[in-house]
């Protein structure tokens, strides 16, 4: 810790009540994880409804999972995956306080967690159509042990309509950093915003990735790869 | 018969095999509370006026927490309550296990809680609403259920409760030992009144009880009515004794185990067979096919009921019906009903199965 | 007061790239794994690719490899929390028909 | 410790600092925001406290002759919704510890200002939910919100009831956050672990609870406002969905939640007791672990609530044991805050008076959870007053009782005032008798089978309920006396000096009130917690 306020001309992004930079960026640094770990135990109310339902109820949570489409979750998956490699880069381009790199990776981020959401959304249109949506009109087409399904289309969407909700939470946030990022706001000494951002990010991706082979694959080896 | 309740008493009646012991262990913890309680006040009221400040005083000396063992004393005063209260652990679980084993010769009640009545039936036959009759002297076991919200079922002289919840079967049970009334609870929270949800329990003699039960109704014991449910149905059409291809035997079914075909198995109990009725593809028996409809929403919670006693009529489990393995340990089955899956370790197929059993039948 | 840098450990490009490369490797090969019949082991391979992947993305991506003690001890509490609250549930859902009364 | 009539023009400090309603809301200064809060936390206790009346008129007698079914159970739940959520939960950690953390460990403000100030407006966005619910008529779930009542059969205002509550949880989040990062990253110099105040480690162990928690409590609102919302059923029992879940779910938080509403009048205790003995705590280092291993063992207990529930009977086992383990960290702190004051030189002031009134009734309550803990006790006493009566004496005679002691003993700190030493302590004893009348016989009641929640009840019970209604009117009376003093101090008390009690803590070295900064230059620390041979003597006050 420092040992002394000593005022610091040159950084005018420390804000009054820190005594230096580091302290600064340790504050936000931690700050983030905290809130992170909030966020693990938001979603880990969601995961305990999922896993206590799904070894209740295994037939219907087979069948229902199967009426997933296979491979638009794992292209959307590789989607955000990428987005997470963009983001890494972005920080990667801020920390060398390159400019026009850092905007050219958000923005790079921007358009893939677009078209996961666009995916997402086609997706849930789809359910739509064919009254997978819990609710009146629910018809498990096929399904074993229909009478359970509800629980896993519940399950579904509310575990990626809370995902979603992030990623648009991510979108807002993520559109002021590029417009702060191509005004110049961010320097390799300071580009704090952009640095907890991408924690965020990478954390919803990581949700993500458990939420793919637990939603859309269960029980697959009857229906194959299709 | 009925005790005149008094206005002012510290103990409600004492009427079951459980009421002894849960008041002894209340009066010891009672003893250890008091003790520590006045121990606690009695030190800072002691050090308050014994240390109190006086004018001119100063600073007192920091103590010294080495010298007067201040270890020790953490140590005392962590160990001792620790030690004092691990007994009350040991005694209230050992209570709690006998409360939550009914014993084989058990008379079954079952009850149904509906906002805002217990409804009440009889093995024999005989229903009642927010009155319940039962023999002295004799264990009784209740199987209960809801068809909307969480009640409770609570008697307070019996010393013992239990919630009753929707989709689920839970069991209370007690032997009376003391003739008399005393009142029934609703002790969960399920709206308007709530505290209109009470009744009594009429503990009778054992004449009494019999004279009770015979002008009881006469519709005919649970059984009888289950078995019109049954025929009713079409579940006969299925299932018929001894079984044939098509559906299992469920003559002396009740009570094993039963193999299921993605290599778990469960115990027939109330829940699963209330399970195999609303959802049949939830559970599928080794063997056959999932052809069984579902037949939720044809059947009330008091049909479901009678249909399980029925299917418990059945045969004895513990008797000699072919082709039904009892349970080794408990441990070992899975359980059904809401929540209630297989574990995810797959079980060793059970030598003598279902399976097995279903042999006799034509593919 | 330290200098800036000590705080950013700069990761070479290289590193994210094989990071995102297995990444995208895993979700295919969980994909796949997913039509073998393995029985009940199906949901294992998954979570442990699933847990695999999400290690690399936090240990790489995220710099907690790099990070203070502090870091880490965050991400593990929030972790242990995690399975403290589906384990000890779970537990209940486990253990409600051993007694073999319903309800017990 | 009372300063000479004070010529009259008051030195610079937090409260002058600017002027005008706009200065205060949208203030980044951590002693304001705590002002904010200490004023909308109190107002939602006295509405609190409004219902708690209503409870207590209507069970005077056993018919139900002042309400109806339907808006006693209303009454009720918002008694125990605003209690919990609205008053107990921010209660310190939001007004005494927002004002005090920052100063005792000589930071200039909390590390993340205006997260501070959002956490007031979410705190005041769920209010103004509640309050709708309120106005419109009401819920009548009890605080519980236990499934499928609440999803399918209710017929209170459940999802604006829920998104309060949800909405109110971040700000919670956000404050224990902000704590976290402030206890690790922004002390002064010379400030180590085991120099931090015990206040401070109490803060920080809640903190913990709030930042692991809340979220789930969040997260399982939103399901339940889901499923009565739009149907998406996640505990109905007619898909097979399984209401214990909700309840597991539900006390996964709300149990370690009554850690966050007594850790932090403990943290308060230890600082009054230790000043007004004039001795550092006894077993300084116990105290705090204790803190922390509440925060750490409370997460494991939560079944302590399910034992009737339909629960595993051996997961019950478990619950049952470890809430005796969980237990003994409280108790080795009541025996060190006894050891605290021997040979000390104890002061009996109102904040004193208090503590001790704390001590012995949590101690009574604290106890009396312990019998719920045991399994075969807890099937006869739950849901029954005894509940009742074992959470109002850790939560009223424990944690509310700390929150006073704490505001009497940081009050000449936070306002520079000194408020009326015998009314404080006329209200200190009126508490005490009051609420020992008001709950005493719940206890009795409890072991003699009344189930709470019961609008009307048979007349076998109506002594004890008359007994504890006349408590509740004394219990009224001592705590509408605070309001009036202490608001009367606020133009006509004393002006208080920076360190009337004589204690130990940075924050006493900084004028009443503090400055905006807080403290003129960062101190630097150099010697261990609570010296009390540094406290000049000739402002300790003897009484
Ligand atoms: C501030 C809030 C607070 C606190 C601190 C506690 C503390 C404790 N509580 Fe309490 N509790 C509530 C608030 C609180 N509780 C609420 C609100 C409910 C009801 C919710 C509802 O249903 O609406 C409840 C309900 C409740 C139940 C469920 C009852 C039921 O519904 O059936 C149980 C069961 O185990 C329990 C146990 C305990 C225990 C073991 C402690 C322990 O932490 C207490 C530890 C303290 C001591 C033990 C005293 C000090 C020790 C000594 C002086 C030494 C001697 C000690 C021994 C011999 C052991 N509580
Ligand atoms: C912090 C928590 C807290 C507090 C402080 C209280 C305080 C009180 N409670 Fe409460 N109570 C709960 C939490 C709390 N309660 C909870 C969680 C429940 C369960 C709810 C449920 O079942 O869902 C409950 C339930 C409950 C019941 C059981 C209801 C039932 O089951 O049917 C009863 C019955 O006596 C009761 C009584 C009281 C009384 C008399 C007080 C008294 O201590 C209150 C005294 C306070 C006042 C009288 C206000 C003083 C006035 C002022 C300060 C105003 C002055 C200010 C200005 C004018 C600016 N409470
Ligand atoms: C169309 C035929 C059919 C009808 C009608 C039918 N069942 Fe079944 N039932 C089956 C089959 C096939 C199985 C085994 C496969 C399975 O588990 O679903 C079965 C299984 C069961 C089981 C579990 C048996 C075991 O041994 O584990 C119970 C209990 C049961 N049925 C009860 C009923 C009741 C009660 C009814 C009427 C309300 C009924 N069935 C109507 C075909 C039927
Ligand atoms: Cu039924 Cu309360
Ligand atoms: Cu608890």
């Amino acid at each position: 810790m420092a040992s002394q306020v000593v005022p610091h001309e040159e950084v005018v992004t420390l804000k009054h009540h820190f005594a230096n930079d580091e302290q600064q960026l340790d504050a936000s640094t931690i700050g983030m994880w905290v809130f992170l770990v909030t966020e693990i135990m938001f979603f880990g109310g969601l995961f305990l409804a999922y896993f206590a339902y799904r070894q209740a109820y295994p037939a219907a949570f087979a069948s229902a999972s199967n009426k997933t489409n296979l491979w638009l979750g794992a292209a959307n998956t590789t989607v955000l995956i990428c987005s997470s490699l963009t983001m890494a880069m972005a920080v990667h381009s801020a920390s060398l306080g390159k400019r026009t790199l850092l905007v050219l990776f958000l923005i790079l981020t921007l358009i893939l967690g677009g078209v996961f959401l666009g995916v997402k959304a086609y997706e849930y249109h789809d359910k739509w159509v064919h009254h997978e949506v819990p609710g009146a009109h629910f018809d498990c087409e096929g399904c074993d042990d229909a009478g359970h399904a509800p629980l896993f289309f519940s399950l579904y969407f509310g575990m990626t309509g809370l995902h979603a909700t992030h990623m648009l939470v991510g979108f807002v946030i993520l559109s002021i950093i590029i417009v702060q990022a191509s005004r110049g706001k961010f320097t390799a000494k300071w580009y704090t915003p952009v640095e907890m951002f991408g924690l965020y990010w990478h954390f919803v991706d990581i949700v993500w990735i458990f939420l793919f082979p637990l939603l859309y694959l269960i029980d697959r080896s009857h229906t194959g790869l299709k | 018969m009925t005790m005149e309740p008094k206005s002012f008493q510290l103990f409600p009646e004492s009427a079951s095999n459980f009421a002894p012991t849960v008041d002894g262990l209340y009066t010891y913890m009672v003893v250890v509370s008091a003790f520590f309680s006045l121990l606690v006040a009695f030190l800072i009221i002691f050090f308050a006026i014994k240390y109190r400040a006086r004018p001119g005083q100063g600073v007192p000396k920091p103590v010294d927490e080495h010298s007067i063992g201040g270890m020790i004393l953490e140590i005392a005063w962590s160990v001792i309550p620790l030690g004092l209260s691990l007994v009350m652990f040991a005694w209230g679980a050992s209570i709690m296990f006998s409360e939550s084993r009914p014993p084989k010769d058990a008379i079954n009640i079952y009850v149904t809680g509906k906002r805002w009545m217990w409804k009440i039936q009889h093995m024999e036959g005989a229903r009642e609403i927010n009155e319940l009759h039962v023999p002295v002297g004799r264990n009784v076991r209740l199987t209960m259920t809801s068809e909307d919200v969480i009640h409770d079922f609570f008697v307070p002289a019996f010393r013992t409760k239990a919630d009753v919840l929707p989709g689920r079967y839970t069991t209370e049970w007690f032997r009376p030992t003391q003739v008399g009334t005393y009142h029934i609870f609703c002790a969960e929270y399920c709206g308007t009144k709530h505290s209109g949800m009470i009744g009594w329990v009429h503990v009778l003699s054992a004449e009494d009880y019999d004279k009770w039960l015979a002008q009881g109704s006469g519709e005919g014991s649970m059984a009888e009515g289950g078995e019109s449910l049954f025929n009713q149905l079409g579940c006969a059409n299925c299932h018929v004794k001894g079984g044939h291809g098509r559906a299992p035997n469920l003559y002396g079914a009740f009570g094993t185990k039963v193999d299921l075909s993605d290599g778990t198995s469960v115990r027939f109990d109330e829940s699963y067979t209330r399970e195999s009725i609303l959802y049949p593809q939830a559970k599928i028996v080794a063997g056959y096919d999932k052809i069984m409809p579902t037949f939720k929403g044809l059947i009330s919670d008091e049909g479901m009921l009678k249909l399980i006693e029925y299917i418990k009529s059945l045969g004895d489990p513990n008797g000699v019906v072919p082709g039904r393995n009892l349970p080794s340990e408990p441990s070992d089955i899975q359980k059904t009903g809401p929540m209630a899956a297989p574990m995810s370790e797959t079980k060793a197929p059970a030598t003598v199965s279902k399976t097995s059993a279903a042999t006799g039948k034509q593919q | 007061m330290s200098d800036h840098n000590e705080q950013h450990h700069i990761v070479p490009i290289r590193v994210y790239i094989a990071v995102f490369l297995t990444l995208i490797a895993m979700t295919w090969v969980t994909a796949y794994v997913s039509t073998v019949d393995l029985g009940r082991l199906n949901i294992f391979v998954a979570l442990s690719i699933a847990i695999f992947k999400a290690s690399l993305v936090i240990l790489f991506f995220m710099h907690v490899k790099y990070g203070t003690k502090l870091t880490k001890m965050i991400v593990l509490a929030g972790l242990y929390w995690l399975l403290l609250l589906l384990f000890i549930a779970m537990a209940d859902l486990w253990t409600r028909g051993w007694m073999g009364v319903p309800g017990r | 410790m009372i300063t000479a009539p004070a010529p009259v023009k008051e030195t610079k400090n937090y409260l002058n600092a600017q002027t005008g309603l706009k200065s205060w809301l949208l203030t980044g200064d951590h002693k304001r925001i705590a002002v904010m809060y200490l004023i909308v936390v109190t107002a939602f206790f006295a509405l609190g406290g409004v219902f708690a009346s209503l409870i207590r008129l209507e069970l005077a007698t056993p018919a139900g002759d002042l309400m109806e079914s339907n808006q006693y159970n209303k009454v009720f739940t918002m008694h125990g919704v605003l209690m919990v959520f609205f008053f107990l939960i921010p209660s310190i950690p939001a007004t005494l510890g927002n004002f005090l953390i920052p100063l005792m460990i000589g930071a200039k403000d909390l590390a993340f200002p205006k997260i501070n100030l959002l956490s007031w407006y979410i705190y005041m966005l769920g209010g103004v939910f509640t309050l709708y619910v309120l106005l419109t008529g009401g819920v009548d779930t009890g605080w519980t919100f236990y499934t499928p009542f609440s999803t399918s059969y209710s017929n209170g205002y459940v999802v604006a009831a829920g998104l309060g509550i949800f909405i109110n949880g971040f700000s919670a989040i956000l404050t224990g956050l902000n704590f976290i990062v402030t206890i690790h990253r922004m002390r002064a110099p010379g400030l180590t672990w085991f120099r931090l105040p015990l206040f401070v480690w109490a803060h920080y162990a809640t903190s913990a609870i709030m930042i692991l928690g809340t979220p789930v409590v969040a997260v399982t609102l939103f399901l339940l406002v889901l499923e009565r919302g739009l149907h998406i059923g996640f505990f109905d029992p007619a898909y097979g969905g399984d209401p214990v879940l909700f309840q597991h779910l539900f006390w996964f938080y709300s149990h370690p939640a009554v850690y966050i509403m007594i850790l932090p009048s403990m943290g308060v205790i230890s600082e009054v007791i230790s000043t007004f003995s004039s001795k550092k705590p006894f077993g300084y280092t116990f105290i705090a672990f204790s803190s922390v291993a509440i925060a750490v063992f409370g997460f494991l207990v939560w079944g302590h609530h399910l034992f009737v529930a339909g629960q595993s009977i051996y997961a019950g086992l478990v619950f049952s044991i470890l809430s005796y383990v969980v237990a003994i960290p409280s108790a080795i702190k009541v025996f060190n805050w006894a050891a605290t004051m021997y040979k000390g030189r104890v002061r009996l002031e109102t904040p004193m008076l208090y503590a001790l009134g704390f001590i012995g009734l949590f101690t009574v309550g604290g106890l009396t959870g312990i019998f719920l803990s045991s399994l075969g006790m807890d099937v006869h006493l739950t849901d029954t007053y005894f509940v009742v009566a074992h959470f109002h004496y850790v939560m009223v005679g424990g944690a509310l009782l700390g929150y006073l002691a704490g505001l009497h003993f940081w009050w000449p700190k936070i306002f520079g005032r000194m408020y009326s030493q015998v009314w404080s302590k006329v209200s200190a004893a009126l508490v005490f008798v009051g609420f020992n009348l008001t709950f005493f016989p719940q206890f009795l009641l409890g072991y003699m089978g009344m189930p709470r929640r019961y609008h009307v009840y048979p007349p076998e019970f109506q002594v004890f309920n008359v007994l504890s209604s006349a408590g509740a009117s004394v219990l009224a009376l001592g705590l509408i006396l605070p309001a009036i003093y202490l608001t009367w101090s606020l133009k006509h008390g004393a002006i208080a000096s920076a360190n009337p009690w004589g204690a130990t803590g940075l924050e006493w070295q900084t004028s009443s009130p503090p400055i905006s900064e807080n403290f003129e230059v960062t101190p630097v620390v150099t010697t261990e917690a609570y010296d009390y041979s540094t406290v000049p003597q000739e402002v300790v006050h003897v009484g």
